[in-house]
């Protein structure tokens, strides 16, 4: 079976090294992915504050796209939390408001589409958990990241409120699969705290508070770099730290994609990760 | 209730121990739900003749619904397994008459749920209402005087 | 004084019934010789004519057998009711519907397209249809209609008799003769067959148990049946407990299990929902997915227990038709 | 005694009543109505309505209009017949007719409080009683069967509830099987240090209860025992008591405790399920110093013996009563008692369900229970409130509500943590000086002394910030926060969300049912709420009844409740079950199924249907029969039966076919 | 507050807009909204509430009791970064943050929201990008947001946006998918589909 990527506007962007490590992950794993063809954005947080139905609608027209590739029961791989969480909730408002659901899926045939209320949506977490297991990860892990210390980072949406492979609060999976790399993890409360999402560009003051008390945390743990799972916790995290230091004085610390971290350790090259493309160079975690 | 919007008539067969308490918790609770429903009190659905369907049917009933306890449940151990064998056959049958498939309906309901008498009770109303009335065939009568009715159909 | 004229027709019908008759072989003698038969199409040449040339109530008792279906069957049943004193519903048809009831599943839309449409050898891409009336050079040609639904005898005509069956046993019809003759008839609406079911006289009945033990029906073709073990304990469908008694139960001592064509007991509304409740609870299976797998082999519910009583059913014929 | 009425034959005369239940029922049903279309149906003789058909008037007017208009069926239109259709049937009785000659239709629970338009609810009030007056002309003369109780009484669990019902029943001279499945009888109670609102010491009020409990003459204890099988109805049940090994012969140990002295263990070991895994047992124990019986007993899972076969005994070697028994089996007793009282108690909520507590990950972070037992004198600390670290608490939250009013655990309210918070702040302050910060959503303090209480806690200066708290962490801002706990809350009141450092978390867990309280309720044939608590027959007038005749229920197996509402329910139950013993037989209902011998074919269908055996194949006759004491009128016989031969009394064919025609032959 | 007078903090009962509840638990299929118990769970919970100036529970509060505009223009809507740690934790099972969401969906439809607060202006100009190309292109977008709201922050933004665009994060390209009008998955068609199927005005159906 092919994993159908849905990348999501972020992955192509500011996140651009996200893509690149996941997907050089997938191959080095022998997971056969596929993007979804003619993707388009999932409409995010932002769009359900202007009209919703118009957000789920965007957000299924994925789904309907999705199982036109990859048949019934496809398994779409949405990265990026906001990704995620949207796909998620659409599916659940069309199969909880049928009148909701129903004005979808009319408005999806009209473009000849149909929705696949069976197509799974997953995060790359859950894949790496359930379908290939800690075990087979330990074993591929050629170059394991000994020594490292990472605060595993998985920030709301993709927990919150709609995932069910990891627990809401204290989320776990992430950290067994950094685990299984060779790295150690260090145990911190604030694993599913907001970093503010599009609060840090818009009131910038509370996003860099957030963000800041995120990274001071992490640091008195004894955390030498943060792993993400998303791309905009990665941006407000590592983009604005110059800005932090400004404010907080706080130090630097590194903060990379969990697959950045595992394609190390699976001896993929640094830019085949995209690892250059971070602000606060890894070097800066000693 | 007399707006013109057509009101089904459903029977239904209650179990004594588990749903017919529950109707009544539903009642003291004050859970208001949608009156075409009159329930025939049995102690066990193990007691339902399909017998009893189809004659409320033929009497004029636009569905029936049977309630008894949950599997494993039942106040004489298993006679609410019984009521699902018959049940499922006489659903087969139904359907080859013609039935539609809203309009017998079993559901196992505790006596604790209240809520759930409520919640079967308007959906299949709102159910059968929208399929309309069932529009049995008419059994046709012999035309002049009334001889002996066979006892078979009698009614 | 002159010997009562007796009458025989037969409606919706296979022909079964009129040799059920020609089956009482030697005593057909007797019954020719102690009555007079005026009327009996299928083997001697009577016309409607001669019936109608009858006075009303000259013949005292008519045998019709067959269910009606089309106009003329309705237009015979009704001139024979004006001339016959008694009519005794004659067979599963007349009692009960019978096998041509079972059309009542369909509408009659339906069997005219199964028969001038759809059916294998037929060629007819006007899409024909039977004509009531046509005009022929010779004349007007006339046909029956085919009425919307299988109806059976009582549901035209007054009827006093049912002698059950498909077709009577022979000793049911000698019993009923004898008893016209007699003049020692029950009460008018009488079933002239035996009051119990038919386990009563089956010849496996000492070997049922107490407790059935079988998981999933099975049909005729799939086991090669015990032949001295009840069918039911084997997971045949036998509608013997709740088919009336009478014929001795030729059919279970033939191996096979017995359809129910005596037709329903007194207290039953609708025979076949009771038969129905009879056999799914003696099935051994309790959560759903097993009762699917139990019932999987009785793949036609109406056909099998309303085989020969779908126009006596509650239900009548299916929704619309 | 049943009277007989008049004969089938004769011409069928109905009353009908129909009530008003004062404004329960008139309210929302036309009764003057219902009473003129209930007049017009035939064979009604008589149609009334009054305001409460039950009262002794409306009896009466029944029992007046059987005398003067010679009326021989009864047709009642009020409440559920599982409320009245005893009085009315007993009213039918005394009026002069055979009681079954009534039939009641349910116009309230099932119309009036269900339905909002008026018109309908007269609608089906109509149908209702059509059905009712429809059938009841079929109804035939029936008698009761009355069968003789057995005098003793099982009582299912040994905590206060079940303790103080034994108790009242032993001390009214009845015998007493009291069946606990802990190794000691006491419960939750005999873990608490104080009880609320008095602060008089639990043990002080429950031991000498529990003694009284093992010497009293008419008590036969079992602990370690759980009721394996239970069959027969009210006033006949037939029980079977599983005593599980303690490894230790009851009548020997006199619990001198010199066994556990001599455990080859020289140190607890093992967590010591009394108090919460606070402090260590060793294989070989007594559970807690007042246990009773006063009996030590050892644990397989643990003791060197059962594991390795190796062990020295040295226990066995110690007891000079010769009271250990390593070959102990499982030993089934059978009893046979008329009623039965359950008391089966309640679990607490399992706090690591909410994880943003932090139970089970911080160290500081305990449940009530836990800080029972560290109030406890006889606790672990022996009174010394002292975190797992040994440090006195400083700071102290108490956070409500833990696991009840919550969609995701239990909604509802479980009555006692407001109080019992109260109480642990009250005792961790006198005892710490420590500033006490309880966060609540509502203050419920709603019995005797209750809110006065509450009163004395907000002079003493413990803080109440009322907002659910939200989480727990250890992750700090301030200096002040530093290695404390922190516990952030919304302050509604005053519209900011805070932060608090403490040193001690307390969660006030609810009370849930029992993990197996489904197991038990199969067993006692009895019924459960969504949540798991015993159903009562009726929340108001029958609350220690259930809808088995003979099975009551006692204490928090039936819904969260505090010790003295839990002992008042004890006595009740206990007057239920003398009430039964002490009237010394019970009357059958006759709903029992029969058989029509004439129209049996002895096609045996019905035999393999009954659960009871109660149906036999009568080999000469070639017909089945009912074994009418065996049979328990589920009528599932009857609706297999093809040839209508088996029939069930109050509910044959015909009458159920009448009720059919009658709900739907309204207009 | 005016010189000598004093602000007056009652509200009359004609103050208030009595349908404001019903229509916001509709349009976030919150019936659960009339369930809150005022626990305070959602403000506990919420990291952004210490800069809110109503807690996510006055808000819910407010909505019920009808006060209407002092809840469509507070921050705290906007506020709100939709982490659903409020929703998670609520024991009545309230979806706050689908509150949230439906009363910024009825503060731009009202146009009440602050003008120069960036929040909604984001929202909007996302909306309208996505309509137009499919995709979201985030520079174009704070571009936008930038000139819309204060022109002399975007400055201030400068020297992170050209590090992004060295390190390939972003680049000038407009991204948009490929489906065309009145081809298979056309999104025009698609969006023009879901307005011809919306309710008769006056907010969602029943």
């Amino acid at each position: 079976m092919t994993y159908l990527y849905y990348p999501g506007c972020s992955l192509k962007g500011t996140g651009r090294g996200y893509e690149e490590s996941l997907l050089a992950v997938f191959d080095a794993l022998q997971l056969p992915w596929a993007e979804v063809k003619d993707w388009n954005c999932c409409g995010a947080t932002a769009y359900m504050a202007v009209d919703e139905v118009k957000a789920f609608t965007l957000a299924a027209r994925n789904l309907a796209i999705a199982r036109e590739q990859g048949g019934e029961t496809a398994q779409v791989i949405a990265p990026c939390s906001a990704c995620y969480l949207v796909l998620c909730k659409a599916q659940h408002v069309i199969h909880d408001a049928p009148e909701i659901g129903a004005r979808i899926t009319d408005a999806l045939g009209a473009a000849q589409l149909t929705y696949g209320p069976r197509v799974q949506v997953r995060h790359p977490l859950d894949v790496l958990i359930n379908d290939v297991g800690t075990e087979r990860l330990a074993a591929a892990a050629t170059a394991p990241l000994r020594g490292r210390r990472v605060a595993c980072y998985y920030g709301c949406q993709m927990v919150r409120p709609y995932a069910t492979f990891d627990d809401q609060y204290a989320p776990t999976s992430m950290d067994r699969v950094l685990r299984a790399m060779g790295a150690e993890t260090v145990d911190w409360p604030l694993k599913t705290r907001c970093c503010g999402g599009t609060l840090t560009g818009t009131i910038e003051d509370v996003g860099l508070r957030l963000n800041y008390i995120l990274l001071r945390e992490a640091k008195k743990r004894g955390a030498d770099a943060i792993a993400t799972a998303c791309p905009l916790c990665q941006f407000n995290l590592e983009c604005y730290q110059d800005k932090i230091s400004a404010v907080y004085g706080a130090s630097r610390l590194p903060v990379l994609y969990f697959s950045q971290f595992m394609g190390m350790a699976l001896g993929l090259s640094e830019a085949r990760l995209g690892i250059q493309r971070n602000f606060v160079p890894l070097a800066a975690a000693v | 209730m007399s707006d013109g919007t057509f009101q089904p008539r459903i029977v239904a067969f209650f179990c004594n121990w588990c749903t017919y308490t529950a109707a009544d918790l539903a009642g003291i609770s004050r859970m208001s739900y949608a009156a075409n429903v009159r329930v025939v009190r049995l102690m066990c659905s193990g007691r339902l003749d399909p017998q009893f369907v189809v004659a409320a049917l033929r009497q004029g009933a636009d569905g029936v619904l049977i309630g008894g306890c949950h599997p494993g449940d039942c106040h004489y151990q298993v006679g609410n397994h019984k009521a699902l064998r018959r049940f499922t056959l006489l659903k087969r049958l139904l359907g080859q008459l013609g039935i539609e498939d809203e309009r017998v309906r079993l559901e196992w309901i505790a006596a604790s749920e209240g809520d759930k008498v409520q919640r079967v009770i308007n959906e299949m109303v709102a159910q059968v209402r929208a399929l309309g009335p069932l529009g049995l065939t008419a059994i046709p009568r012999p035309h002049g005087e009334a001889a002996a009715v066979p006892p078979c159909c009698a009614e | 004084m002159s010997k009562p004229k007796v009458g025989f027709y037969w409606c919706a019908s296979c022909g079964g019934c009129e040799e059920a008759i020609v089956d009482l072989a030697a005593d057909i003698l007797g019954v020719v010789a102690a009555v007079d038969i005026v009327f009996w199409p299928c083997a001697m040449d009577f016309k409607r004519a001669d019936v109608e040339a009858m006075a009303d109530g000259e013949m005292a008792v008519c045998f019709v057998n067959g269910a009606v279906r089309t106009s003329e069957q309705l237009e015979m049943a009704e001139l024979l009711r004006r001339k016959a004193g008694l009519i005794v519903a004659f067979g599963s048809c007349a009692h009960t519907g019978g096998i041509p009831g079972l059309a009542n599943l369909y509408s009659r839309e339906g069997v005219l397209a199964a028969a001038y449409d759809a059916a294998f050898a037929t060629v007819n891409p006007e899409g024909m249809r039977p004509q009531t009336e046509y005009a022929a050079p010779e004349g007007t040609v006339t046909l029956p209609e085919l009425h919307e639904t299988v109806k059976k005898l009582d549901q035209v005509i007054p009827v006093e008799y049912y002698l059950p069956g498909c077709p009577p046993p022979v000793k049911l019809i000698t019993g009923a003769l004898g008893a016209i003759l007699e003049g020692t008839l029950p009460p008018k609406g009488s079933i002239l067959a035996p009051e119990i079911a038919l386990c009563s006289e089956c010849p496996r009945k000492d070997s049922k148990p107490e407790k059935l033990d079988f998981t999933a029906f099975k049909r005729p073709h799939q086991i090669i049946a015990d032949p001295a073990l009840c069918l039911l304990a084997q997971g045949l469908l036998c509608l013997g407990p709740s088919t009336r008694a009478g014929c001795d139960a030729p059919c279970i001592t033939g191996n096979m299990p017995c359809t129910g064509c005596g037709g329903p007991l007194e207290g039953t509304k609708d025979l076949g929902t009771n038969a129905l409740s009879a056999a799914a609870s003696v099935l051994e299976a309790t959560d759903e997915a097993s009762i699917a797998v139990g019932l999987a082999e009785v793949p036609d519910p109406a056909g099998a227990f309303y085989r020969y009583s779908l126009p006596a059913s509650l239900l009548y014929a299916k929704k619309g038709s | 005694m049943a009277t007989l009425g008049p004969n089938q034959g004769d011409a069928v005369r109905i009353g009908v009543y129909i009530c008003h239940c004062g404004i329960n029922i008139a309210g929302k049903v036309d009764v003057a109505d219902v009473t003129q279309f209930a007049a017009s149906l035939p064979g009604v003789v008589v149609a009334r309505d009054y305001k409460f058909m039950c009262s002794d008037p409306g009896q009466e007017l029944i029992q007046q209009d059987i005398r003067e208009h010679g009326l021989n069926r009864i047709v009642v239109a009020s409440c559920s017949p599982l409320m009245h259709e005893a009085t009315f049937r007993r009213a039918a009785a005394e009026g002069g007719i055979n009681p079954f000659f009534f039939q009641m239709a349910n116009i309230r629970e099932h119309v009036s409080w269900v339905t909002a338009d008026k018109a309908a609810a007269t609608e089906k009030s109509r149908a209702l009683v059509a059905a009712a007056v429809s059938r009841v002309g079929g109804h035939e003369a029936l008698e009761r069967q009355r069968v003789a109780v057995k005098p003793d009484v099982l009582v299912v669990g040994g905590g206060i509830a079940g303790i103080h019902a034994a108790l009242t029943l032993a001390d009214s001279g009845k015998t007493v099987y009291l069946v606990e499945r802990e190794p000691t009888i006491g419960g939750h109670m005999a873990k608490f240090d104080k009880t609320f609102p008095t602060l008089d010491c639990a043990a002080c009020i429950l031991t000498p209860k529990m003694s009284l409990v093992r010497q009293h003459p008419n008590i036969t204890l079992w602990t370690y025992a759980e009721v394996a099988d239970v069959s027969g109805y009210v006033g006949n049940f037939s029980v079977t008591v599983r005593r599980k090994p303690r490894y230790v012969i009851e009548d020997r140990c006199v619990g001198c405790n010199a066994c556990v002295e001599a455990c080859v263990f020289k140190e607890g070991k093992f967590a010591d399920e009394f108090n919460y895994g606070l402090a260590k047992r060793k294989p070989v124990y007594m559970p807690f110093p007042q246990a009773t019986p006063s009996v030590v007993l050892i644990d397989p899972a643990t003791c060197l013996h059962f594991k390795t076969g190796k062990c020295k005994q040295a226990c066995k070697a110690a007891c000079e009563r010769d009271a250990i028994d390593f070959d102990q089996r499982d030993e089934l007793v059978e009893i046979e008692v008329g009623a039965i009282v359950v008391a089966t108690g309640f679990q607490p909520f399992d706090a690591e369900r909410v994880p943003e507590y932090g139970y089970g990950q911080y160290p500081g972070v305990y449940t009530s229970l836990e800080v029972e037992r560290l109030v406890n004198a006889s606790g672990p600390t022996g009174g010394e409130i002292t975190l797992r670290d040994g440090r006195v608490p400083k700071a102290v939250g108490i956070i409500h509500c833990v696991g009840s009013r919550d969609h995701a655990t239990n909604k509802y309210c479980s009555r006692v943590c407001c109080m019992y918070s109260l109480k642990l702040a009250h005792l961790v302050k006198e005892r710490t000086g420590a500033e006490i910060y309880n966060f609540y959503i509502d203050m419920r303090t709603p019995g005797k002394g209750y809110e006065e209480f509450y009163d004395k806690l907000l002079e003493e200066g413990v803080h109440f910030i009322r907002g659910r708290a939200a989480e727990v962490t250890d992750w700090t801002m301030t200096p002040d926060e530093e290695g404390k706990l922190v516990i952030r809350a919304e302050d509604t009141l005053i519209g900011a969300v805070r932060r608090i450092p403490v040193d001690m978390v307390v969660l006030s867990v609810g009370l849930e049912a029992q993990a197996d309280a489904g197991e038990v309720r199969r067993l006692f044939n009895i019924s459960c709420s969504h949540e798991g608590w015993f159903l009562e027959r009726h929340p108001k007038l029958a609350p220690v009844s259930t809808f088995t005749d003979g099975v009551f229920l006692a204490g928090a197996c039936q819904g969260p409740k505090d010790i003295p509402d839990t002992v008042a329910q004890a006595g009740a139950a206990a007057a239920e079950a003398m009430a039964l013993i002490d009237k010394g037989y019970v009357e059958l209902e006759p709903n029992t199924a029969f058989i029509d011998e004439e129209r049996c074919s002895g096609c045996k269908t019905c035999i393999a249907m009954c659960p009871y055996s109660a149906i036999s194949f009568i080999a000469d006759a070639r017909v089945a029969r009912v074994n009418e004491a065996l049979c328990k009128g589920c009528g599932t016989c009857v609706a297999a039966c093809p040839s209508a031969a088996a029939q069930q009394h109050l509910f044959t064919d015909d009458q159920i076919f009448d009720e059919i025609a009658g709900v739907l032959s309204y207009v | 507050m005016s010189d000598g007078q004093m602000p007056r903090k009652i509200t009359y009962e004609a103050d208030l807009d009595p349908h404001f509840a019903e229509e916001i638990a509709a349009s976030a299929r919150g019936e659960q909204l009339f369930q809150c118990i005022q626990c305070g769970t959602c403000g506990g919970a919420c990291p952004v509430s210490p800069y809110m100036d109503l807690t996510p529970r006055r808000i819910i509060a407010m909505t019920r009791a009808g006060y209407k505009a002092e809840v469509l223009k507070s921050h705290t809507i906007w506020l709100c970064a939709s982490c659903y740690a409020c929703t998670v934790a609520c024991p009545k099972a309230v979806r706050i943050t689908d509150v949230m969401y439906a009363l910024k969906q009825r503060a731009i439809r009202d146009g009440v929201y602050p003008k120069r607060f960036p929040v909604p202006v984001l929202a909007r100009e996302f909306f309208q990008g996505v309509l137009t190309t499919g995709r979201n292109n985030e520079l174009p977008l704070l571009i936008k947001m930038y000139l819309k709201t204060n022109i002399f922050k975007m400055l201030g933004q400068a020297v992170m946006g050209l590090r992004l665009f060295l390190t390939g994060r972003i680049g000038l390209k407009q991204e948009r998918i490929a489906a065309r009008r009145g081809e298979k998955g056309d999104l025009r068609t698609i969006m023009a589909a879901v307005d011809r199927g919306a309710p008769a005005k006056g907010g969602p159906s029943q």
